[in-house]
């Protein structure tokens, strides 16, 4: 392996001192309680601030329990010009997401793994749909993500955080995106569901046909579904059952985040107007 | 300024009003089956212009606003060649940016009239800060301007000793202290106006800033 | 995915043409262009196929690694997907230019083989804890046409049931690591591999209020938006994406069509390959390859 | 019109502020900034810490594993820090591999560790030649406004103050280690480095804790290590020139601030032990 | 909906082609290879000398006219020659000119002057034409043109001062080999069947619905820049279009001429398949091999 001279060295090998995790059947009991005392269909009490990164346009920060994203949005530049001679009439939304080296159980690795790739395409896709892209022609956002703990639903946490940052960056949007995440295996269905949880639900416990993870983009405005990431085994008319429920879940949700940036708009003006009144 | 109760504060996809043929979507908002929404977190202005309500949302950080034809924008002249000069674009408006767009002006469209005997290098220097109007987008990375109007062109140029030079003419301008006469294409601005703006504001920036 | 240009008539042709249920070649909307499939045809891969969707042609080889397996689930083999979006493809390509969508692709190829009832991993263990299999499954793009990520399931599938695993014996341990024999190819001792519960991933392209199957490039141009379904034989939904800016309306009749939609078609392009790879497997033809 | 000045004219801008004893953020030249740590935040790390000085945000998580010694110290473990800035954190950074700031950082922060041996390495042996720990703390900013190694420097400290490591036994004839998860010990420090960062203006004017704004407008910065009363590095890349006189008034300067950051550390040891 | 089953057939079904040749086939020469000369002859396209021999540069069929030899090439970009009609799709609006693809090696170029701008022939451009440059066409627009003009490096120039050439609305566009055009006086062809075709020389072959061709004759002070995105074309248009799409593309695939005849007679014994039957490639070369039989049959008569 190529030896990497722009870090700091530690030994060729190292291994972690945990044993494996193995997978959790006990916390599909049929008793109404998870692992962390909720009910199913409970989510985690989110923390949300926006504007916690002073050199950023905009930026938020949420807290999922255990799961800690943190976001940060650019000025619009001009595109990476790949191809010169394609006038694009529409801008575009670029994401980088990235989980901590200390995030996970395991160490991750500095590089951008495979996993961190595919989640900036799926976060790409899940906030295009809510931006005004045809009012920056020519130019891209760029949208930072760094998980820094992750205990599962890190995606749906971060669509969320992504979405009160750009509206904090003051990028025209149609509407604050949420992010949605559920696990399900056999009747079970969890809501936001923890680390542990996700990787019980996306193997499946034996026995039981149906389980898997999905997290959803949602529009909650305009009803609309930006994404719509799954994997597992299901039948399509449980899914579609599944996904208009979650409806009513991504408004309560909704109604937080615009709560939030409601109330960090007022105090900003009240700031600007004190310090004028001190002129 | 009117208190924070007595504004409206939305935020994005919040619903505004019904449009209509006297309620039209402005800056900051858009419509969609018949209603304007908001797309910016902010205060909600209403501007009346010819009998039609103009609903805009202002955002309290500057705007991710990128340059759109017809805008006037402040720019420094980076680099001045024989037919045209590189600016990089400061201020939309009175919109400061946090990030500059390259922008180019190009010999043909310094000023209105004479456009064939205009010199490049008697127009601007590097470090110029001129007034300048967006022209509709030809190229599709860089913006073009245009300071073909008396209100627009070089409105700050220092001069060898380091100080700002005095406009004396539509095409001169001169430095305060060795008095040397430099050729600019000068914008038509009330000089003692800048004096003012530049000496005060030493004065009152001392507040903390927020 | 690759872009192309189009003018706003031809748009509005298309667009028309969808609402009238008659697409540019005639088809209805949920119709499949003819497939032409070829397996084996890679000598040097553990197995191969090569499915030709009209202008859209994709190329999948497997080839068989020894590895260690997977800490949490040691008694596991791996499935490694490479997707290669060559320039030979498009000019688009060039340099970084496929780079953002073979990520893509690679990412939801193997999100829909990641459980246990797409692709049982288990029958790639050699030795629990010690040794596996790992299948690395590369996807080569020689054309795009449309409907890219349905053909290269389609290859995949087709590839795996090509590809034959060969025996492993353990001759001997020394100081904790183990000797292997491979057993020669001339033995003929290779095992198949269990690809019958593999999935095929369908994109719905949306335009208007239609769901296209199978968009040309030019109808993808088109559509505003494009939900991309794994479905495996047994009706099962193993993975769904929302790829590009475009969004649905959270409805649930719209999801259901759409879900089941995917479901019927699905199902018919697995059984419409499994006869073509039984046909295969029966018949044993020659490779034809790329030179006629 | 501020926000113009300052887009347009940025030197006159800061020059006006200096003239009078005062920086644009309405502190004094010596006053530093608000300063927080918060220890422990990070559950999936074995010792973790979140210090912000002013709106600079630094995180710091430790992951420990298990490795073999070097041959050369085969009674020693690793403490390996890295620092990444990532785009996150400022409009000035590019994604992809660590530029030249953080490549700098990395490697001051471990010269510090080296110098200071402010970590045993020798308590991280196991035994000697076959285990041993590495510690490997990923410092990521988050916030990047100026003064980043201060932040650097003070999350790297006290995130190693938190990190616990559970006993293990190692068996030389089969090889075998026994993790005890339950029975975990504190790491201990020798010492408590903690670095403070000047800008400097011009000669005259010396800029305690600068922030980004002030690092960028400046002539150069000065970084200065210091555990109580013992210096263990001062940094200068470039910038103006200094005298004698004003180099020991800031390396006195960053002897208290040690102090009072080494407090703080310990002040939030007991928030998280209670 | 009613989903249908989904085709799937085995490369070794595949039908050799080409099945259908159209006279005895033809001597190919590949690069390097010598051509047999006679005396005094003249280096042609294709071709180079090495001491006395002439030798191909490029795979391809000999052409001789009187003692100059060329060599055709198989496969090529679209050469263009001064008065072909081209089909081209805007690329890139620059001062004064559009950028077209016409599938030739170089982008061809449509200069501002070069087209009939509304309001009148003999009008000055002034440069708020120049602005409004893309108001009449703008990328990704298809136009009709021909060409004007080839530049010393190759690329053309094109032209649409004519009531028959312009911004082309609604209809489908199929790309095959430039060889494959016949070169005819019109390559305007309204057919009997309700549908219309341009044959572009460069290969690019535009149908629409014959309406689409007369309506644009009749609009001439727009200059043929008007589009109508609001009218619908009838189903039974569509399915014609369709159905002759694949027939062109029937035709193309078996290596057959495109002209009107070929055209029209394999639209009819295309009668007895369904439209989407045309895809599968041995209903493909069927098509070709009954259009080809009824050619000879014309040729015989």
């Amino acid at each position: 392996m190529p030896v990497d001279h722009r870090r700091i060295q530690g030994p060729e090998c190292s291994e972690d001192y945990r044993k494996p995790k193995t997978l959790d059947a006990a916390l599909l009991k049929k008793g109404s309680r998870r692992a962390d005392g909720r009910k199913c269909g409970e989510q985690r009490k989110i923390f949300l601030k926006p504007g916690v990164v002073s050199q950023a346009k905009g930026s938020a920060y949420i807290e999922l329990d255990h799961t800690k994203v943190i976001c940060s949005v650019f000025d619009p530049r001009e595109k990476a010009s790949r191809n010169l001679e394609q006038q694009t009439v529409r801008g575009e939304i670029f994401c980088e997401f990235k989980f901590a080296s200390f995030s996970g159980v395991q160490r991750r690795s500095h590089q951008q793994e495979a996993d961190d790739k595919e989640y900036s395409l799926l976060l790409k896709n899940a906030l295009e749909p809510a931006v005004c892209l045809h009012e920056f022609p020519n130019f891209q956002v760029d949208v930072q993500v760094l998980v820094l703990q992750d205990d599962g639903s890190s995606l749906a946490a971060a669509i969320t955080c992504a979405g009160l940052a750009l509206a904090d960056a003051a990028v025209p949007m149609y509407d604050l995106p949420v992010g949605l995440s559920k696990a399900f295996s056999g009747d079970t269905e969890f809501f936001d569901p923890t680390g542990a949880e996700e990787r019980m639900c996306l193997r499946g416990v034996d026995g039981e046909s149906d389980h898997g993870v999905f997290t959803i983009g949602f529009l909650p405005t305009f009803n609309q579904v930006s994404q719509l990431f799954h994997s597992g085994h299901i039948s399509s008319d449980r899914f579609g059952k599944m996904i208009s429920e979650v409806g009513t879940l991504a408004a309560e949700v909704h109604k937080a985040v615009q709560a939030i940036l409601l109330s960090a708009v007022k105090s900003s003006i009240d700031s600007s107007d004190n310090s004028k009144l001190l002129l | 300024m009117s208190s924070t109760n007595e504004r409206i504060i939305c935020v994005p996809g919040q619903v505004l009003c019904a449009s209509s043929n006297d309620h039209v979507a402005g800056q900051g908002t858009f419509e969609r089956m018949g209603y304007i929404y908001a797309s910016l977190a902010g205060v909600v202005k209403v501007e009346k212009k010819l009998e039609i309500n103009i609903v805009q949302v202002q955002s309290l950080k500057e705007q991710s606003t990128v340059p759109s034809p017809g805008d006037i924008v402040t720019a420094r002249v980076l680099i001045v060649k024989s037919r045209q000069c590189m600016c990089e674009i400061k201020c939309i408006g009175d919109i400061a940016l946090t990030r500059p767009f390259r922008a180019v002006l190009r010999q043909e469209d310094v000023r209105a009239t004479e456009k064939d005997r205009v010199k490049m290098y008697e127009s601007f220097a590097p470090g110029d800060i001129i007034l300048a109007r967006v022209l509709p987008i030809m190229d599709v990375h860089t913006y073009q301007l245009s300071t073909a109007e008396n209100e627009l062109g070089v409105v700050i140029s220092h001069s060898e000793a380091g100080v700002p030079m005095v406009p004396i003419s539509w095409t001169e301008m001169q430095c305060p202290v060795n008095f040397t006469k430099k050729l600019r294409k000068v914008a038509k601005v009330i000089p003692e106006n800048i004096d003012i703006d530049m000496e005060d504001n030493t004065e009152t920036e001392k507040k903390p800033s927020t | 995915m690759a872009d192309i240009l189009l003018s706003e008539a031809e748009k509005t042709f298309i667009l028309h043409g969808v609402r009238d249920n008659v697409r540019n070649d005639g088809r209805s909307c949920s119709e499949f262009r003819p497939i032409e499939l070829e397996l084996g045809l890679v000598e040097n891969a553990n197995g191969s196929a090569r499915v030709r969707l009209a202008n859209t042609d994709v190329l999948v080889a497997v080839k068989c690694e020894i590895d260690n397996p997977p800490s949490n689930f040691p008694d596991e083999g791996k499935l490694d997907f490479f997707v290669d979006c060559s320039a030979n493809a498009t000019p688009q390509f060039e340099g970084k230019g496929g780079e953002q969508l073979a990520v893509e692709l690679a990412a939801l190829m193997s999100r829909a083989y990641q459980t246990r009832e797409s692709f049982n991993l288990s029958t790639l263990s050699i030795i629990k804890g010690m040794k596996c299999w790992k299948l690395c499954i590369d996807v080569l793009i020689l054309e795009c046409g449309g409907s890219l990520i349905d053909a290269i399931s389609m290859g995949t599938k087709a590839a795996l049931a090509d590809t034959k695993i060969p025996k492993v014996s353990v001759i001997g341990s020394d100081e904790g690591t183990l000797e292997l024999e491979l057993a020669d190819e001339a033995d003929g001792r290779e095992e198949p591999l269990d690809w019958h519960h593999a999935p095929c991933l369908v994109t719905l392209n949306k335009l208007e209020d239609s769901l296209l199957v199978d968009a040309s490039a030019e109808e993808e141009a088109c559509c505003a938006a494009a939900l991309i379904v794994g479905v495996s034989p047994n009706k099962k939904i193993t993975t769904t994406s929302i790829p590009g800016h475009g969004s649905f309306l959270a409805d649930s009749k719209i999801f259901a069509r759409a879900l089941n939609l995917a479901v019927d078609v699905g199902v018919k392009l697995n059984t419409a390959l499994e006869a073509a790879i039984k046909k295969h497997q029966t018949l044993k033809p020659p490779p034809r390859g790329f030179l006629d | 019109m501020s926000v113009h000045i300052k887009t347009i004219h940025p030197m006159k801008y800061m020059r006006d502020f200096l003239a009078r004893n005062i920086r644009p953020d309405g502190r004094k030249l010596s006053e530093v900034r608000p300063t927080a740590i918060n220890v422990g935040s990070i559950s999936t790390a074995d010792g973790s810490a979140l210090v912000k000085i002013g709106n600079t945000v630094v995180i710091c998580g430790i992951k420990a594993e298990l490795t073999v010694p070097n041959a050369e110290n085969p009674n020693e473990g690793f403490v390996i820090p890295n620092v990444e800035l990532p785009p996150l954190c400022s409009p000035q950074f590019k994604s992809g591999p660590p530029g030249e700031t953080a490549q700098v950082s990395s490697q001051f922060l471990a010269d510090i560790l080296v110098n200071s041996k402010c970590v045993d390495l020798q308590s991280l042996c196991i035994m000697p030649d076959k285990l041993a720990w590495v510690l490997y703390c990923d410092l990521i900013c988050l916030d990047h406004d100026g003064s980043v190694l201060d932040a650097c420097v003070a999350a790297l400290v006290s995130a190693l103050c938190t990190v616990t490591l559970p006993e293990v036994k190692f068996d030389a004839i089969t090889k075998n280690k026994t993790v005890e998860l339950e029975k975990r010990r504190p790491l201990t420090l020798t010492c408590f480095p903690f670095a403070s960062t000047f800008a400097t203006f011009d000669e005259n004017s010396i800029l305690a804790d600068p922030s980004e704004e002030e690092e960028s407008l400046c002539s150069g910065t000065i970084s200065i290590v210091t555990s109580g009363d013992s210096l263990y590095s001062v940094h200068k890349p470039g910038g103006c020139q200094l005298s004698e006189n004003r180099l020991s008034e800031c390396i006195s300067k960053a002897q208290k601030r040690s102090l009072t950051l080494r407090g703080m550390v310990e002040k939030s040891m007991e928030s998280i032990k209670s | 909906m009613e989903v249908t089953d989904v085709n799937i057939r085995l490369a070794c079904d595949r039908i050799c082609l080409p099945a259908v040749s159209e006279n005895e086939v033809q001597k190919l020469f590949t690069p390097g290879e010598d051509i047999p000369t006679c005396a005094g002859f003249m280096r042609g396209h294709g071709t180079y000398t090495e001491g006395e021999d002439l030798k191909a540069s490029v795979a391809g069929v000999k052409e001789q006219v009187n003692k100059l030899i060329s060599i055709k090439p198989l496969k090529s970009r679209y050469n263009g020659e001064i008065g072909d009609v081209v089909v081209g799709r805007v690329v890139e609006v620059q001062q004064k000119r559009w950028k077209i693809d016409t599938n030739a090696r170089l982008e061809s170029v449509l200069l501002l002057s070069s087209v009939n701008l509304p309001g009148g022939e003999l009008r000055r451009r002034s440069s708020e034409d120049e602005k409004m440059m893309r108001k009449y066409l703008q990328e990704g627009d298809l136009i009709s043109a021909e060409v004007m003009n080839v530049y010393q490096d190759g690329a053309l120039s094109l032209h649409t001062r004519s009531l028959k050439y312009g911004k082309l609305s609604q209809g489908v566009l199929v790309k095959v080999f430039p060889s494959l055009i016949m070169r005819r006086k019109n390559h305007f062809h309204s057919l009997p069947n309700g549908a219309a075709v341009i044959l572009g020389n460069n290969g690019f072959v535009w149908i629409c619905p014959a309406s689409g061709l007369e309506h644009q004759e009749d609009s001439g002070s727009a200059g043929g820049f008007i589009q109508d995105l609001e009218k619908e074309v009838p189903k039974a248009d569509r399915e014609v279009i369709a159905r002759l799409k694949n027939c062109i593309l029937a035709l193309a695939n078996s290596k057959m001429m495109l002209y009107d005849t070929s055209i029209i007679y394999a639209f009819e014994e295309s009668m007895k398949f369904t439209i989407t039957e045309l895809l599968l490639p041995d209903v493909m070369v069927d098509v070709a091999n009954l259009t080809q039989h009824r050619l000879h049959l014309d040729i015989a008569d």
